[in-house]
């Protein structure tokens, strides 16, 4: 055998191969369209898949297949971006954080959908039903434009959490009125109108040894009144720390601004500084984990349901396992209320709160059969019926129509608190250096929460780091 | 005193017995070679010695004090192992310095010592190699060396020789017992080689399953066995054992029914104490002369297989009965296969054997 | 090596024989490079493949021919060594000389700028610089503890006892346990309203305490589970040595009234030398790539970032696939010269005893 | 005296017979120890059968009986076994019907992936081990450090490259991809492991086959390879605790259907919209540990004599 037969055979061999490869993504054929996922494994995109199985009749009569990769959280992000960045193709629709857009969609993985809702005016009005803030969020890059690229899977806000139990108690009212003259808030109303000075007395008051009296009986352990997210991981402290800069009248980097909006100047500014000085003065009421800097969402959740404390601000997405019994302490205890905001110098109530949830948005290697498929279920996922369904389960629904129906406050206790907060949800950057400005800045928040350095310092920092690296990527002029 | 003694020495591990009720005693300066078939024991023996095992019951006593609850260190003993248990990241010289850490002397004491034990043992031109790098030779005289470059209450060997060529062995056994000689210590020595024990000990105690059959000097377990295994172990060609009908005493001959001959011999007195029986007869090789026809005394054989052994031919005869008898004739005595032969046993290397086994003699 | 019997003189180079691997070589090299500038990616990656299996065919048959058999032996383990381990690892050799994000899908050649940004940027230079100092850190203490933890447990069980089978397998099960889990429930043991710790602490000084709330305590957390995790791998391979000491040495060091110490130094010592470099070795790799349990146990805080970590947060959360790859290669530069040191100074202490 | 044992030495509590031995004071003392090194894997034993309400509970309970009393009530805990229940069934959305969570289908395929490519990286890394040793090659220690080397750099960095070869050849999601990645992620390991073996081996009984007229394939058969079988169980044992626990790759590269514990076991440390949940962590762990445990323990007696013959002399 000479060398130019066996290049042959090796020609034919490796053309075969390829062939088996083209022929395996290209089976789909137009009756049968599969829509692949990647999802994080939790319930709203349990019950989503479900609800899909159970109840989507696709008008095509095709027969459509949502197949769902269900991704263990913490490993989401590095999977969903292995996948993309490697050029694997292999999911149509992902789940993603709405501050990856600018990521996502500046490497060509993100399709753009203005098309979509331009050619269907049923799909664009179920788009425009959704609340404004959250479609910004979820939907625009850059941020608050007119691109749209996103749907609402599990909208999502900060609420506080607390007992009835402490707080409602005859005797812990009494105490602190007389302490404070001011009435320990109870109801959800109550803690509807409550500041973050407040909530500072809240968590002063209810600090207690274990043996100490606790509504009307001796702690079985150390009880604190207070705990917010201060955690070092992902945005584990951001996302609290913002509300507090934006109701205090400080910003954070505004990219709608670009070029001209500064990080220096604007990220530091006094007012800024000042509002990350009262939430880090607040941490010494919480329980001692957030000393460590360790303090993230699903630990001052955990703290919360072992009745540790008897407040805590934290995402509607992690309520469910409170109201359960198996999973809660507190479960019959409850009661829900708005963030805390800051009474403004002319005596109202100034609220911001930095939106959570997820969209899923459609990527770009999705075929035209598979768009069509996927639009229909995107309607059909946003029609009032599925998010009623989807709401009764355990989800949220930013659909208009939907939340401001009577009927949505019964879903959950929380849901009382839902709507009228919407109004006053923003959102971080979408920008690509998503990532570079978010851990330089959970890096600094840590410093300071663990009591490494000063609120001003900090604020510098970051200041100093944003403004350099936007300005490298000509965000900043 | 460097004495060693021990008494109803036994050691079981689990069911299975090793040595059973040994007794035994070493006087100063004396040597005692433990000798036996593999498996009889007599290592444990030695180790219990040693102190690196325990005996199960019975009393270890070394210069005159009891050691059952001593560890080998506090035994001060020295010991040459069989595979000579050289330290193998030290040098020849760091070996044999090893047993002097213990007594703290000055490195130059140290030194003198090492040098002056090298010496003995031709070790000079080796003490900065590895033991790795060395001869087999080297080696067996490095082990020997570590144990005697310190002044212990006794001395163990554990088949010392076991490992070396059959030249090298045999000037080895000179060199150790010219060594042991000197230094006038209790020495015990564990062989299966009988001629290793014949040469180097003042004294063998030979053992079988765990038990000590015979003490005694190199003449007397050759010239007096105990008992049939005493007889059969020691010497080379290995003693005729003839299974033998007892018919009569006189007080002074036995006649007895013999491998198909009838045969009259000169017996020990003690012999009066068996009843006609079943008896063994114990004749070493060597003891017969060739006799030119039968007579009351002489057995009849064939002569089947010759080998020449050099100075002396054997001769492997086969009797009337079909028993095989070894004779050793001289070299210039020749015989051809086939030959009838009339052996006449000479009745002072006769031995006669109850059916315990056990030697009857006076 | 061993047949001298060659069958054949090897062929000339142009001539055209399925032994003839040099000229296969050349052919390779010559086809793929035309491939790689004249298709696309997808369509010469095959070219490529094609050629690389060309060339590996054209070994073997010669391997075959000639009675090579180290080659035929070792062929498949290099194969499947190339294409999951070497090829990748090049590949990412040749990514950091690019500027090249792989969320963005541009690429540009920029020599060894990566590398002067790890060394010398002063933002990325510091964080660099600091990880490194915290892992080297973190090296010495956990390959320590897990040394001394490990070299402790192997003594333990280094006399034959009773039930030592089953009293073994206890100790061995930390390092069969997934990093995941032990992290997480490290955290748990570790946290100050419900974990033991603090509740035993808390108990007997009435105080409330906080492991990980400075960096002593963090590090002495990390160290602690690393250590607990991996000293059985080390007390395994030191107990192989142990084992393999043959008694009778014990047995003439007892007779010979060598004390404990010098027991240890002259002759258990020269038998674990092996084994204990060859654990220093592998548990070193390891430390250096210490990432999971900092992730899990302080995100980095309390300053205990470690290089493993930010590479993590520079190739995956920020997709800097060639800083991050050009940060990995003068890791990997410092681990050979490091195991390096190490093979060198075990040759030549074994080569002197 | 001596000869009377003791009512101690009776009991089993003897000295020691011989240097190198010890008894039963020994099994005592290094019990408490091993037991004192265990109790982190047994307190996750025990979070395994613990009710979920129990967790986190302050004091921590600690022991499913009181032995007796000995163990105050506080720190008791009823056992159960609900949470093994919940690692294969269990309810994924709010208040849904309990659902297959596929657990047994990941259990199988960490079994299967983790055997097979150790496996393979056995019979591989053996043979390239032997042509090491036998058949060196010109700068022979340069290729095994080379080999050593694929070891030493942090996986996050060759993992781009090897998600998009798989994709280009097809190999994203199928068992034969990770089997082939975990085998040669093994590779290194063995050949240095059993390179270390075949050259302690004397190459006279060899020789003496091959002049007898054994061919090669059958010395190795026949001669070699029945002298390192420990040496092969220590290897397999390393190499399948290592491959058992891996987990980045296995995120990366398995599919829905070929995804194993390691990856799966996540669903537990942030589970249904909340933080860890400890008791099905717990009991996912204790279930995975099992396997693994028994091949080591089975193993036990080649790890040390294998560890020993392969390293002791290089």
């Amino acid at each position: 055998m000479t060398v130019m037969t066996k290049m042959k055979g090796f020609a034919t061999a490796a053309g075969f191969a390829a062939t088996l490869m083209v022929g395996g993504a290209s089976i789909a054929s137009a009756e049968d369209v599969v829509l692949t996922m990647a999802v994080p494994d939790w319930p709203p995109t349990r019950i989503m898949k479900k609800f899909f199985d159970e109840q989507y009749k696709p008008a095509s009569g095709n027969k459509v297949t949502l197949d769902v990769d269900f991704i263990p959280w913490p490993d989401f992000y590095t999977r969903v971006n292995a996948s993309l960045t490697s050029g694997e193709k292999k999911y149509n629709f992902i789940v993603s954080d709405s501050q990856w857009l600018g990521a996502f969609v500046e490497g060509g993985y993100f399709r753009k959908i203005n098309d979509l809702l331009e050619a269907d005016p049923a799909f664009m009005e179920t788009f425009k039903s959704i609340h404004p803030n959250p479609l910004n969020a979820y939907s625009t890059y850059p941020h608050k434009s007119e691109n749209y690229y996103g749907f609402p899977q599990f909208p999502d806000v900060l609420v506080n959490f607390a007992r009835k139990d402490i707080i409602c108690h005859d005797e812990e009212q009494k105490n602190f009125q007389a302490k404070y003259n001011k009435k320990l808030p109870c109801t959800g109303e109550e803690l509807d109108a409550m500041t973050w000075d407040d909530f500072k007395n809240v968590g002063e008051f209810f600090q207690r040894k274990k043996g100490d009296m606790l509504a009307g009986a001796p702690a079985e352990d150390d009880f604190y009144g207070i705990a917010y997210q201060a955690g070092k991981g992902y945005d584990f402290s951001s996302m609290q720390i913002n509300g507090f800069i934006w109701q205090m009248g400080g910003n954070t980097w505004d990219e709608t601004q670009i070029p001209n909006g500064q990080a220096e100047g604007v990220v530091n500014s006094p007012e800024a500084v000042a509002a990350l000085e009262k939430y880090l003065s607040l941490i010494q009421y919480m329980p001692p984990v957030a000393k460590t800097g360790t303090m993230d969402i699903f630990k001052s959740d955990e703290l919360f349901r072992e009745g540790k404390v008897a407040m805590n601000i934290n995402w509607i997405g992690l309520g469910e396992a409170s109201l359960d019994p198996n999973s809660s302490k507190v479960s019959d205890k409850l009661v829900f209320g708005q963030m805390p905001g800051t009474m403004g110098a002319d005596g109202k109530m100034i609220r911001w709160s930095n939106i959570g949830g997820q969209p899923f948005v459609l990527t770009t290697w999705t075929t035209d059969a598979q768009i069509k498929e996927a639009v229909e279920f995107v309607k059909w996922w946003l029609s009032s019926e599925i998010q009623h369904q989807f709401a009764a389960g355990g989800g949220q629904s930013a659909v208009k129509s939907v939340y401001e129906d009577p009927k949505y406050v019964t879903y959950r206790p929380w849901n009382r608190a839902w709507a009228p907060q919407l109004d006053w949800q923003k959102d971080v950057w979408h920008v690509p250096q998503f990532f570079e400005l978010l851990t330089q800045q959970q890096d600094q928040f840590d410093l300071a929460i663990t009591g490494k350095q000063d609120a001003k310092t900090t604020l510098d920092n970051v200041a100093k780091f944003q403004q350099n690296l936007l300005t490298e990527a000509g965000l900043i002029q | 005193m460097s004495t060693i003694e021990i008494r109803k020495v036994t050691k079981r591990f689990g069911d299975f017995t090793a040595v059973r009720d040994a007794d035994l005693s070493v006087a100063a300066g004396e040597v005692v070679c433990l000798l036996g078939p593999s498996g009889c024991g007599k290592t444990t023996t030695l180790r219990m010695i040693a102190g690196l095992e325990r005996a199960t019951s019975g009393d270890v006593v070394i210069a005159g004090r009891n050691m059952n609850e001593l560890p080998p260190e506090k035994r001060d003993i020295a010991m040459v192992f069989q595979f000579y248990a050289l330290y193998p990241a030290l040098s020849v010289g760091q070996n044999i310095a090893m047993p002097l850490h213990y007594e703290k002397l000055s490195k130059a004491e140290v030194d003198a010592r090492v040098i002056k034990v090298a010496k003995i043992m031709h070790l000079t031109e080796v003490l900065d190699r590895m033991p790795s790098h060395i001869s087999e030779g080297e080696k067996q005289r490095l082990a020997v060396a570590r144990a005697i470059v310190r002044d212990p209450n006794c001395f163990l060997f554990d088949e010392p020789l076991s490992r070396l060529d059959v030249e090298l062995r045999h000037s080895m056994r000179g060199q150790i017992k010219e060594v042991l000689t000197g230094l006038s210590k209790a020495t015990v020595i564990v062989t299966h080689d009988q001629l290793e024990a014949l040469t180097m000990a003042n004294r063998i105690a030979i053992m079988r399953d765990g038990l000590i059959e015979q003490v005694g000097t190199p003449h007397d377990v050759f010239a007096k066995p105990a008992n049939v295994f005493v007889a059969s172990f020691i010497g080379t060609p290995q003693m005729n054992l003839v299974d033998a009908d007892l018919k009569s005493f006189d007080g002074k001959n036995a006649s007895v029914s013999l491998a198909g001959n009838d045969l009259v011999i000169a017996a020990d007195p003690a012999v009066s104490r068996l009843k006609p029986s079943k008896v063994t007869v114990g004749i070493r090789p060597r003891a017969f002369t060739a006799a030119n026809e039968k007579a009351a005394d002489t057995i009849a054989a064939q002569a089947e297989l010759i080998e020449p052994m050099g100075a002396e031919t054997l001769i492997h005869a086969r009797t009337a009965a079909g028993g095989d008898i070894r004779v050793v004739v001289p070299r210039d005595k020749r015989v051809k296969i086939g030959e009838a032969l009339h052996l006449r046993p000479d009745p002072k290397q006769t031995h006669f054997f109850g059916e315990d086994g056990k030697a009857v003699r006076a | 090596m061993s047949s001298t019997t060659a069958t054949a003189a090897p062929p000339a180079l142009m001539t055209l024989a399925p032994d003839n691997w040099k000229l296969a070589i050349l052919v390779g090299l010559a086809v793929s490079v035309i491939a790689a500038i004249t298709f696309p990616a997808s369509v010469s990656f095959w070219i490529v493949g094609a050629m690389a299996a060309l060339v590996a065919a054209a070994f073997v048959v010669n391997a075959f021919r000639r009675k090579y058999y180290g080659g035929l032996l070792v062929a498949p383990a290099i194969a499947v060594l190339f294409v999951m381990n070497i090829f990748p690892l090049l590949w990412s050799l040749g990514l950091s000389f690019f500027a090249y994000q792989s969320n963005n899908q541009s690429i540009r050649f920029v020599g060894l700028n990566n590398y002067i940004k790890a060394l010398t940027n002063d933002l990325a230079a510091e964080a660099n610089w600091n990880a490194l100092v915290n892992t080297a850190m973190f090296v010495v203490f956990t390959v320590a503890a897990q040394m001394v933890v490990g070299f402790l447990l192997a003594l333990l069980f280094a006399k034959q006892f009773p039930l030592r089978k089953y009293l073994l397998i206890l100790v061995l099960t930390p390092m069969m346990l997934s990093v995941v889990a032990s992290g997480v429930f490290f955290t748990y043991y570790y946290d100050p309203t419900f974990g033991i710790l603090s509740y035993i602490m808390g108990n007997i000084t009435g105080e409330q305490f906080i492991l990980m709330d400075n960096k002593l305590g963090a590090v002495a957390g990390i160290v602690f589970a690393d250590a607990w995790m991996w000293s059985p791998f080390v007390m395994l391979l030191v107990l192989a040595g142990l084992v393999s000491v043959p008694k009778y040495l014990y047995e003439a060091a007892a007779i010979d009234r060598v004390s404990g110490w010098r027991q240890f130094w002259t002759i258990t010592f020269p038998y674990i030398r092996g084994l204990l470099m060859l654990a220093l070795l592998f548990r070193t790799i390891e430390a250096f790539k210490l990432a999971d349990l900092v992730i899990l146990l302080t995100k980095g805080g309390n300053d205990t970032m470690t290089i493993s970590y930010h590479l993590i947060r520079i190739a995956n959360e920020q997709n800097k696939t060639s800083e991050g790859a050009a940060i990995s290669y003068l890791m990997l530069f410092m681990v050979i010269v490091l195991t390096n040191l190490y093979l060198y100074l075990a040759n030549r202490r074994s080569h002197g005893a | 005296m001596s000869s009377s044992a003791s009512f101690m030495e009776r009991l089993g509590f003897r000295k020691a017979s011989g240097v190198g031995e010890a008894g039963w004071g020994r099994t005592l003392f290094v019990a408490v120890i091993a037991f004192i090194y265990f109790i982190p894997v047994l307190f996750i034993i025990f979070t395994a059968i613990k009710p979920q309400n129990l967790a986190l509970s302050v004091p921590p309970t600690l022991s499913p009986t009181s032995f007796f009393g000995l163990i105050p009530d506080q720190y008791v805990f009823s056992p159960t076994l609900e949470n093994f229940g919940s690692v294969f069934s269990r309810s994924m959305t709010t208040g849904g019907a309990p659902e297959d969570t596929g657990f047994d289908r990941y259990f199988f395929n960490s079994i299967f992936i983790s055997s097979v490519s150790v496996g393979l990286a056995l019979i591989i890394g053996t043979l390239a081990a032997f042509g090491f040793s036998r058949y060196p090659l010109k700068g022979n220690d340069t290729y095994l450090f080379i080999i050593l080397t694929t070891r030493m750099l942090p996986a996050i960095v060759v993992i781009i490259p090897i998600i998009l070869m798989f994709r280009t050849v097809g190999l994203s999601g199928s068992y034969i991809g990770i089997i082939l990645l975990y085998t040669a992620f093994n590779l290194a390991f063995t050949i240095w492991m059993m390179k270390s073996f075949f050259d302690e081996l004397s190459l006279d009984v060899e020789d003496a086959a091959r002049i007898d007229g054994s061919s090669e394939v059958k010395v190795f058969f026949k001669i070699c390879l029945p002298q390192v079988v420990a040496g092969l169980a220590a290897t397999f044992v390393f190499g399948l605790i290592l491959t058992w626990n891996e987990f980045l790759f296995a995120l990366l590269l398995s599919g829905a259907d070929t995804r194993t514990v390691p990856v799966a076991m996540n669903q537990a440390v942030s589970s249904g919209g909340r933080g860890t949940d400890w008791t099905l962590l717990a009991a996912i762990e204790t279930l995975f540990l099992i396997p693994v445990f028994l091949v080591t323990f089975f193993l036990q007696n080649h790890l040390l004599r294998g560890v020993t013959f392969g390293t002791v002399k290089r």
